[in-house]
């Protein structure tokens, strides 16, 4: 087990597209750490600048206290599972996953018994004697993970290995990884771009975007806070409901912000940071769990009304598609309890927790500080 | 399923129906000649008595066999092919991994290698004639230049073999490695990936995961030049030994 | 627009393989028809054989009211919508578009405006030039879209058409059809996988499993009342928590339910049909919604307590996973609020909603009448 | 991007500098002949005196052309190439289509059209000849049952260029036909489906996809031949010729 730093890591391909640029890392010993973007962002590249099945342009990239710039990537001590899981096509499964062992030299005996202890663990040993090819998706993933495991390395690297399955098999993968990480102790490093995977197995998450990190807290933390309107956009779905508008100053340290229909006064204690931007255009974040049918539910609730557009009734809730009027008419997403029903241009009155406000500034895009 | 059955199994018995006749025919225009080879082959037949009544079975054979001119002819044409296909194999499959693993100008590559393949063969037979004339040629110069005495390329028995099977591999090896070249770039990229990050040195990664991979191209190049080679008076070297060397006469071609 | 009617239809292949076992539907003029089931339970094999790409092996179906068995899928005047796109790769968009009116002998001036008002539309004017290799999924997915929407047809078939999109993207396609749908009025059938999108579009939702009908029905009413444990854990992410027990009659028409360290007396007006089934083997089917905090949230709670195993943090919403305990210990999953927070092993106090449990004959897995 | 960027940079580099020395040695060697080939057409250079000291131009080319036999060669050449590619595309463009309909049993459609390939161009040219034959041909024969004079295949100037036409159409339409098939069953399945449901007859289909989706793959296979019918003397014609008839004499094995 080791940590994994990253300073400064730039990465420019010949032709000079920079793929990565100035990233700064801190991935703890034994952490869970979540590598998350869109695609492009540079997420996949950085991991494998980790493996080392790419080559670092500059900057220093340190396993444990060992700086392995230039180590080839066998002498790294750090697994890797691919997206297409890359298993070798013409081994049986048994061979697969005693294959990197068979190269280190490990004895016989004792690859007879890891291979073993690592398949029973993951319920692969009945397929020993397959290949990959008359193997289904979650086993060829579940082979992939062994051959990673089997090696018992200082880390994990896990490229989107869970995007090439169905919705239930990733959801158990989703528990049974954070359960493995959790007996192990392992660093692993784990790129999605899957928001849920995100915030349900990181201990913390590193939010990237064309080639920089945005943003690197624990998942909570992100939520709560993003920094921009990228991350507020990213994290959950439906995501964060942004409205522009601008802020007022309502005197005494309050501010008024306004969007259409929607004017909110936000108190003196809520607002300390805001006031300073009165008189701008900003970007007004607003959850969509955030929004309750009765004033009594939280602290600080505001009336907020719309005219319903849609619902999507997903069964255990509803989502309510509402359109919050005036000129700058746009539409928002609210979760609801699952017995709300509304027919479209159906009037809602909502109350939004104030509490939970986000304000942006429209021309950086970043999160004005609330104190 | 969806994949395999794309057209409705009706409209598939009619074009199957529309479409037979003229298989059948063409199949049998095709395999007529073969089966007339193999059946005129047992039987003591001559176009001025094209009668079947004398089966012979493999008396055909047998009298071949027996005439030591013949059997010398195989010999050497088995010999021939075997090293032909030897040699070229190893080369090529070498060139292949090499040029595999360079990613730019692949075609002008490809536009090369290809270029002794698209030579007519009497100019291949004639240009090499001229490199290796006993007192005129290139080859001897260069080797005197290195104070190595001329060789007599085309007149000595011993030598003129070697020296058409070299012409040939000079003339065919691009076949071997254009065939190699494909089969090794259709190979998936991501098992070296993992094989490089589970420890494999190159020399492991090319015995463990690209020569079992490459098995069936190994297997069906080597096929595809064994019978193009052992086809006497094939692709070209019959009239290129013919101009190459009038000591050294092609049946085939008398 | 056009009813579409299968009555009986088998789809049997040469090789003896039977894909679809006799499927009875009725999809109503202007519908929007939703087949749902995992893959290979023969739903897209029943979309193509009313889009006449596959011969029915016997049975009718019925457009409108004329049998289409034997007609040519290009008379049949339906539209389908491929789940890889299927567009002719060396045409441009444009002539993408037209393709099907040229071939079916459209007045040029009727296509261009066709094709222009369609593009609009859906907002891909400005690719007219490009070919389908220039483009996004998203993009190639309302080409694909588009080109069955010029047709004007009597019907839609979609064949999984979001599911090569990014979670974003098909959200938002998800309410573009809907949209679509309500202001068209044509009839669709949209096959998928995807419980969300099933539950969301459909105005109805025929479930399949193994190439027959399992169960047809409004998504709320196919949600609460699934007629069998493969509904009830297919219809949810998370699913349907499922737990083995069995029924005893606690008198007065009223039954116990038991299941592990879960005992439930439930009363005699929720439970008039579960009580000729006491003293057997039963499945006991609780939904991850249906448990609250405090005992007031719902009328019929019944206490259940029981031990976290894990939670997972959505941001939204908290999955609570916790053991029931007992001797037949099973791990059920939980929404929780988005505060909630337990740690492994935590003793949990959870109220269940008592009026909301199903429960399942075990031998033949159905739903057990309730009334 | 990862798919493209497999190996280290680094990495590449190193291989790259290994095997460039070996790339250049075996580069030179292939173009050399090539290119004196070429050099020595622009001279005028004999054996006897090889010196290079008189520059020619283009002046062998032209003495070539002015040399009414060559132009008579060289004009029955390219209408032979013309003809002979022009049937087997279309007689080989059709069988493809009709087979790539059928699912079963394509290994052995593969293996029947692939015997005339494999077999020996000096037996091509015997069988034939005894198939031609003008009065104990087989052909002959069966004209005149259905009372048809009989043709002299063979002896007959006229008639000769296309019965060899036929005989090398024959023995090498298979080849169109494979790589056209190959051509075929890698299009995308897809768009038929999307077409059949647009509207679109086995015809249209035809015409606005299949084509279109096969240029690529019919310039190839048309080039390909064309370089391979124009080598006179390369694959089996030139023997095949020799052994088909005693009257057409093939200038090249002369």
């Amino acid at each position: 087990m080791a940590s994994i730093t990253l300073k400064n890591i730039n990465k420019t391909y010949p032709n000079g597209v920079s793929a990565v640029h100035d990233v700064s890392l801190d991935i703890r010993d034994g952490e869970f750490m979540i590598l998350l973007g869109p695609s492009g962002c540079g997420k996949s590249t950085t991991l494998r600048m980790i493996a080392g099945l790419e080559s670092i342009t500059s900057g220093d990239l340190l396993i444990g206290t060992n700086r392995v710039n230039d180590v080839d990537p066998a002498q790294r001590d750090i697994a890797i599972v691919f997206q297409n899981y890359a298993l070798y096509p013409h081994m049986t499964v048994l061979d697969n996953l005693s294959f990197g062992l068979k190269l280190r030299g490990v004895d016989p005996t004792e690859i007879s018994r890891r291979v073993q202890r690592t398949a029973e663990m993951l319920g692969i040993h009945p397929l020993f004697d397959r290949k990959p090819s008359q193997l289904s998706g979650g086993q060829r993933q579940r082979v992939a993970l062994g051959r990673a495991l089997v090696r018992e390395p200082q880390a994990f690297l896990l490229d989107e290995p869970l995007s090439n399955l169905d919705a239930t098999l990733r959801a158990a993968m989703r528990t049974e990884l954070i359960k493995l990480h959790r007996s192990l102790g392992t660093t692993i490093v784990h790129v999605t771009h899957d928001q849920v995977e995100a915030m349900t197995m990181g201990e913390r998450i590193c939010i990237m975007k064309d080639g920089e990190i945005v943003q690197v807290g624990e998942p909570m933390d992100v939520y709560r806070n993003p920094v921009n309107t990228f991350v507020a956009g990213f994290l959950a779905s439906p995501p964060m409901n942004l409205l522009a508008g601008h802020l007022e100053d309502a005197g005494d340290g309050a501010v008024k912000v306004l969007s259409g229909n929607i004017a909110f006064t936000i108190p003196s204690h809520l607002a300390k940071g805001f006031s300073s931007h009165a008189g701008k255009p900003v970007t007004i974040g607003l959850r969509s769990e955030d929004f309750y049918l009765s004033n009594g539910a939280a602290k600080h609730t505001v009336p907020v009304n719309v005219e319903a557009v849609t619902t999507e009734v997903l069964g255990s809730e509803v989502i309510l598609v509402a359109s919050t009027g005036g000129n700058a008419a746009a539409e928002i997403q609210v979760r609801m309890p699952r017995d709300f029903r509304a027919s479209p241009g159906e009037k809602v009155a909502l109350h939004f927790d104030l509490s939970q406000i986000q304000v942006f500034s429209t021309t950086t895009t970043r999160a004005l500080p609330r104190i | 399923m969806n994949q395999l059955v794309t057209i409705e199994s009706a409209d598939r018995r009619f074009g199957w129906f529309m479409s037979a006749p003229t298989l059948a025919l063409l199949l049998a225009v095709i395999l007529f000649p073969v089966f007339w080879a193999l059946f005129t082959s047992v039987h003591d037949y001559t176009l001025i008595a094209p009668d079947f009544d004398t089966f012979t079975g493999l008396q055909n054979y047998f009298s071949a066999l027996r005439n030591s001119e013949f059997r010398h002819s195989l010999g050497l044409t088995a010999f021939f092919v075997f090293v032909v296909v030897l040699i070229e194999f190893v080369i090529g499959f070498g060139v292949a991994l090499m040029l595999n693993s360079v990613n730019r100008f692949k075609p002008i590559y490809y536009g090369i290698l290809l270029c002794p393949l698209l030579m007519n063969p009497v100019i291949v037979g004639l240009i090499w004639r001229m490199f290796l004339h006993p007192s005129l040629g290139i080859v001897n110069y260069l080797l005197s230049v290195v104070s190595i005495e001329p060789v007599n390329w085309l007149g000595s028995t011993n030598v003129a073999i070697w020296t058409i099977v070299m012409v040939d591999i000079w003339h065919q090896v691009s076949f071997m490695i254009v065939l190699l070249l494909a089969g090794l770039s259709a190979l998936p990229k991501e098992p070296y990936e993992a094989a490089r990050v589970d420890g494999a040195s190159t020399f492991k990664a090319f015995r463990h995961i690209t020569l079992p991979l490459m098995w069936p191209v190994i297997i069906v190049t080597l096929l595809i030049r064994l019978i193009f080679a052992g086809r006497p008076g094939d692709l070209d070297r019959p009239c290129q030994l013919f101009h190459l060397s009038e000591g050294v006469r092609q049946p085939s071609c008398r």
